[in-house]
């Protein structure tokens, strides 16, 4: 992404230039964001949801969200249920194999914080946040679909508001 | 359709010694044995005419504090009865017979109470982790005294 | 409203304008040619973008949803909004990968159906070049594919890659053979392998082949449909079995480009399938480009229709498919014509 | 090292149906060990989904356990509370009205239904028929609509407690269930046109991973899948529970036990589960929805091990009480954890499309095979 990282550096100085970059940021950014093909990745309740989501009454495919069942060509990834210490490296796998501009959803209270087996459990992870970056998370257990979509509207809300700069800067390290 | 006193004597009299009848709550049909006897036990279930028991529901590993009580739910397919069999192994190091060769189903039944419980089953083909972490180091969890890294307990609220 | 008369004007411009720089006379038909290679490329790129959102809104249909509806009014931008963000994702090369082989295997993917589009009539006189071994040509460069398969699966060094590139392979390889004959039947009748003389040869509707050539429409669809890996025939990227296939390392512009020339190739074999057996441009009233877009359009619908509905076959059930079933039945269609259609 | 091919070229690898694969239901690993496209050896893993409920459990009093249970079987979380509640209540004897075992059937039931069909639009997405998941889907949001009214919830619903059921289903309950039970029928009938007589279909699971009576019975396979090589063994029938020996239901068994058999036995039992909810609402009595329960419930000490038919075979639930308000020891069995211990014995010789096909037939999910 070298040529577009500098980009905006150059484009600063020339006359009229920041007129030039907001409006490439914002075509470059919807785009982005009304493209978010999801990683089909669900381990235990919240992927009936997801699927239900994903079914004919509350389609994803409305908002062009398409499933890929291979990291490399995934860009947001819902975290669907109980991720336990055994599944935890796993998770993280996932998560670096995906290409950069990736998103996360921690969808129900598993993923957020360990949710109903927070208490007594030896072999829950509390919360996904402690192994992967979540942009969104999302109560419920399980969620609604419907809670599900306003999730990724969330995620299309905060792809839109990106800047190009930060692009320069690697992100999340 | 044996009956449930019919199958007692009928156990209580095959094995003198070894099996007597055990009174539970809500009432069964169900045998106390001892752990050195299981797999003669599970033999006869399994070949005898009239009891015909080859399909095993579940074991269970219960922590009684001071011993650990392995209960057998067998029961059988033509003759429609079942039987509750339960046997006594000391807490620490405890060891039984494995009856994988007699019913494959207990494979994994075995495996899951040596992984939890710390039961040794003698000769069995592979006693090996499967439902904890591969690098899991802090014993058997479902022992009522464990306690682990990051195992939170729940707050007594009164 | 024919286009021959637009490329009679287009030429004598070019001409003219040749000898006003006063340069050599060849220099205005290689202009030409570049100019009739950036025209296919440009409808290329249009095709595809209509037929992502085209399958995806059918298949929306199909199954009682709405398909893509949020970018653009009924998502008509929702495939240039996929194109973008592929173009803007991190274009990932795993580590310990072949690299030139990884690189080049989506080139050589689009290079050769985009080659082929060389001697598709798209209507009266509208033909890039009009070869006199049209169809034998197309049949030859489309196999290229099969090298590309096999470059992404074995440099993707990943099991499933590799499985994905060598089924990918022997099927295409294998069913190459029964659309091979299939075209050898129309070609009997028509006693000419340029595109053209195809078309020329089918005037009146009830002139065309698919009448009197069933059996050879039949084979043809079912193997031009393998031969695009998709449908009851799509095993290579069975996502159930082998993840992604072959293109399971790719991501960004790479992805792109396998997903640009898969469809690419779906409208090539629909283009071929119109030109052979429907006629290719002829039709009543119509402008003949427009008769040609319509044909392919109804053959592309038919072969998304099967994707939807059918389930996967297994590979060996595919290649007993091809070698027992498929190919005496191309045989026998092959005798039928020779004696129906002496001369 | 090559044994199965006499070729001394091939040489066996490895590959991971890894805990991400979208044909594994949920996060089950297999390592199957491969000689060209013919499997050698199937290992399966799991572990992935371990949440030690049965732990959790023991720190929990009864009534704080239910919730519990539905998240250990969440496709069927009507079966997993049912089991629950019918050990406790042959544990401490307790009455439950005539209108609650109703209420209760009629969710069981249509619990059935409602798993059958992710069965068969899962099954079918496995073998490469996308549009049928998409059609099973559609019927099951008309059943998640009768749950949400009832109980509040889609999946998870907390709705059969100790002595009867929580609430009284609202008035537009039964117009809206006779709706569904009237149309189903024909609903069948389209997902059979698609599906049974669809050549590929049938080349896909016709003779493919044949389980035999012995190896069904020896494994303790139950269900469908036991069902499907012949045993003709029904828990509703032979263990009689609840009130279900009122309703007229005829067991559809196999006779071959390949996918093709296990996919009609499914099949067959959606009709069976639509005429029982059909004689529930005939039958509905009127009356309270719950007994009186203390508001400290301490079952007397003792054991009890219920087990009930549920969509994926025996689902039993052996509960050890001492006398207080929680369980001293709670031990859940799930039909799918045998079902996943079948595979290594079937598996080799089998392609991997076979294998794909078999495993979705046996239509295992992993809460029940890791708890």
């Amino acid at each position: 992404m070298g040529i577009i990282s500098k980009l905006p550096v150059y484009m600063e100085n020339v006359p009229g230039g920041t007129i030039v970059t907001t409006s490439l940021e914002k075509v470059l950014n919807e785009s982005r964001a009304s493209s978010l093909w999801y990683l089909l990745f669900g381990t235990a309740c919240c992927a009936i949801e997801m699927m239900c989501a994903g079914a004919s009454r509350y389609d994803f495919d409305r908002f062009g969200m398409f499933f890929r069942a291979s990291p490399r060509q995934a860009d947001l990834m819902f975290v669907a249920g109980t991720i336990s210490h055994k599944m935890a490296p796993r998770v993280k796998l996932l998560y670096e194999q995906m290409a950069e501009p990736r998103y996360v959803i921690a969808m129900g209270g598993c993923a957020c914080s360990g949710g109903p087996f927070y208490y007594d459990s030896y072999a829950v992870l509390k919360g996904v946040d402690k192994i992967i970056p979540v942009d969104v998370f999302l109560p419920g257990c399980p969620p609604r679909p419907e809670s599900l979509m306003e999730a990724c509207i969330k995620v299309q809300q905060k792809v839109k508001k990106e800047k190009l700069q930060d692009w320069s800067s690697d992100r999340r390290g | 359709m044996a009956d449930h006193d019919s199958i007692l004597k009928l156990l209580t009299e095959r094995f003198p010694g070894k099996v007597s009848a055990l009174e539970l709550t809500p009432a069964q049909t169900a045998v106390s044995v001892e752990a050195a006897s299981i797999v003669e036990l599970f033999t006869f279930l399994v070949e005898s005419a009239d009891l015909k028991m080859n399909y095993l529901s579940t074991i269970t590993g219960i922590d009684r504090t001071d011993h650990i009580e392995i209960v057998y739910f067998v029961s059988s397919l033509e003759h429609k009865h079942m039987l509750t069999i339960k046997t006594k192994v000391d807490r620490i190091g405890g060891k039984i017979e494995s009856i994988q060769h007699i019913i494959p189903a207990a494979n994994w039944f075995e495996r899951e109470v040596w992984e939890l419980y710390g039961v040794d089953f003698v000769n069995h083909p592979d006693l090996r982790r499967f439902l904890l972490p591969d690098d899991w180091d802090q014993g058997n969890p479902m022992l009522r005294d464990w306690d682990g890294r990051d195992f939170i307990r729940m707050p007594e609220v009164q | 409203m024919e286009l021959t008369p637009l490329f009679q004007w287009i030429d004598t411009q070019l001409i003219s304008l040749v000898e006003w720089l006063g340069l050599p006379i060849w220099f205005a038909e290689l202009l030409e040619m570049v100019l009739a290679a950036v025209a296919v490329l440009l409808m290329a790129f249009l095709i595809v973008l209509f037929l992502v959102w085209w399958e995806r809104k059918l298949s929306g249909h199909f199954q009682q949803r709405l398909g893509p509806m949020r970018t653009g009014w009924h998502g008509w931008l929702q495939t240039i909004a996929d194109g973008l963000k592929l173009f803007q994702k991190e274009d990932i090369i795993p580590t310990n990968v072949d690299r030139k082989v990884f690189f080049w295997a989506p080139v050589v993917c689009f290079a050769s159906s985009y080659a082929a589009f060389a001697v598709i009539p798209w209507g009266e006189g509208v033909i890039p070049t009009d070869l006199n071994i049209g169809i034998l040509y197309i049949l030859s460069i489309t196999t290229f594919v099969v090298i590309s398969l096999l470059m992404a699966g074995w440099s993707s060094n990943n099991k499933y890659a590799l499985l994905g590139g060598m089924r990918s392979a022997a099927q295409i390889v294998s069913y190459e053979v029964p659309l091979t004959l299939s075209v050898l039947g129309v070609i009997m009748m028509t006693q000419s392998l340029s595109m053209v003389a195809i078309v020329e040869a089918q005037e009146s509707v009830f002139s065309w082949f698919i009448w009197r050539q069933p059996l050879g429409f039949a084979i043809y669809l079912v193997a031009a449909v393998a031969e695009t890996n998709r449908a009851p025939f799509d095993i290579p990227e069975a996502e159930q079995e082998l993840v992604a296939g072959f293109n399971i390392e790719y991501s960004g512009m790479k992805f792109a480009m396998f997903f640009l020339a898969e469809f690419l190739n779906l409208f090539l074999v629909s283009a071929i399938a119109t030109t052979l057996f429907l006629g290719g441009w002829q039709g009543p009233f119509l402008p003949s480009w427009l008769w040609f877009i319509l044909k392919t359009t109804f053959v592309i619908f038919v072969i998304i229709w099967f994707k939807w509905t059918y389930p996967r076959l297994r590979v060996d059930q595919l290649m007993e498919f091809c070698w027992k079933v498929l190919l005496p039945l191309a045989f026998l269609n092959l005798i039928i014509s020779g004696f129906l259609f002496r001369g | 090292m090559n044994e199965a091919t006499p070729s001394q070229y091939s040489e066996e690898f490895e590959v991971n149906m890894g805990p991400q694969h979208p044909s594994t239901h949920g996060v089950l690993r297999l390592m199957l060990r491969m000689n060209g496209e013919n499997i050698v050896r199937a290992t399966p893993y799991i572990g992935y989904l371990h949440r030690a409920i049965e732990k959790i459990c023991e720190n929990r009093t009864y009534a704080q356990c239910i919730p519990l249970l539905d998240r250990f079987e969440y496709v069927t979380s009507m079966a997993s509370e049912e089991v629950f509640v019918l050990a406790t209540e042959r544990l401490a004897a307790v009455e439950v009205p005539e209108r609650a075992e109703y209420l209760r059937v009629i969710m069981l039931e249509f619990n059935r239904i409602a798993s059958h069909l992710i069965f068969l639009g899962t099954f079918s997405l496995d073998l490469g028929a996308i549009t049928p998941f998409l059609y099973c889907l559609r019927e099951r949001e008309q059943i998640m609509d009768l749950f949400e009214m009832t109980s509040g919830q889609r999946l998870t619903y907390n709705y059969i407690r100790v002595g009867g059921v929580a609430y009284d289903i609202p008035e537009d309950f039964l117009p809206l269930a006779r709706k569904f039970v009237d149309t189903f029928q024909h609903r069948i009938d389209d997902y059979e046109a698609i599906l049974t007589q669809n050549p590929i279909f049938l080349a896909r699971t016709k003779n493919v991973g044949i389980i035999s009576k012995d190896i069904a019975v020896n494994y303790a396979a139950s269900g469908p899948v036991l069902r499907a090589s012949g045993v003709k063994w029904d828990l509703r029938r032979d263990d009689p529970y609840s009130i279900y020996d009122r309703f007229k239901f005829d067991i559809p068994t196999g006779t071959v036990g390949d996918t093709w058999d296990r996919y009609m036995v499914r099949v067959q039992e959606m009709r069976q589960s639509n005429e029982i909810v059909r004689q529930a609402l005939d039958q509905l009595p009127q009356g309270d929805y719950k007994t009186k329960m203390k508001a400290v419930f301490k079952p007397p000490v003792g054991e009890c091990y219920a087990r009930i038919e549920n969509a994926r075979g025996e689902m039993g639930c052996h509960i050890i009480s001492d006398g207080s308000t929680k369980p001293y020891r709670v031990k859940l069995r799930g039909g799918s954890f045998c079902h996943t211990q079948l595979i290594p014995a079937i598996a080799p010789g089998m392609m991997i499309a076979d294998l794909v096909a078999t495993f979705a037939s046996l239509d295992v999910i992993l809460p029940e095979v890791d708890r």
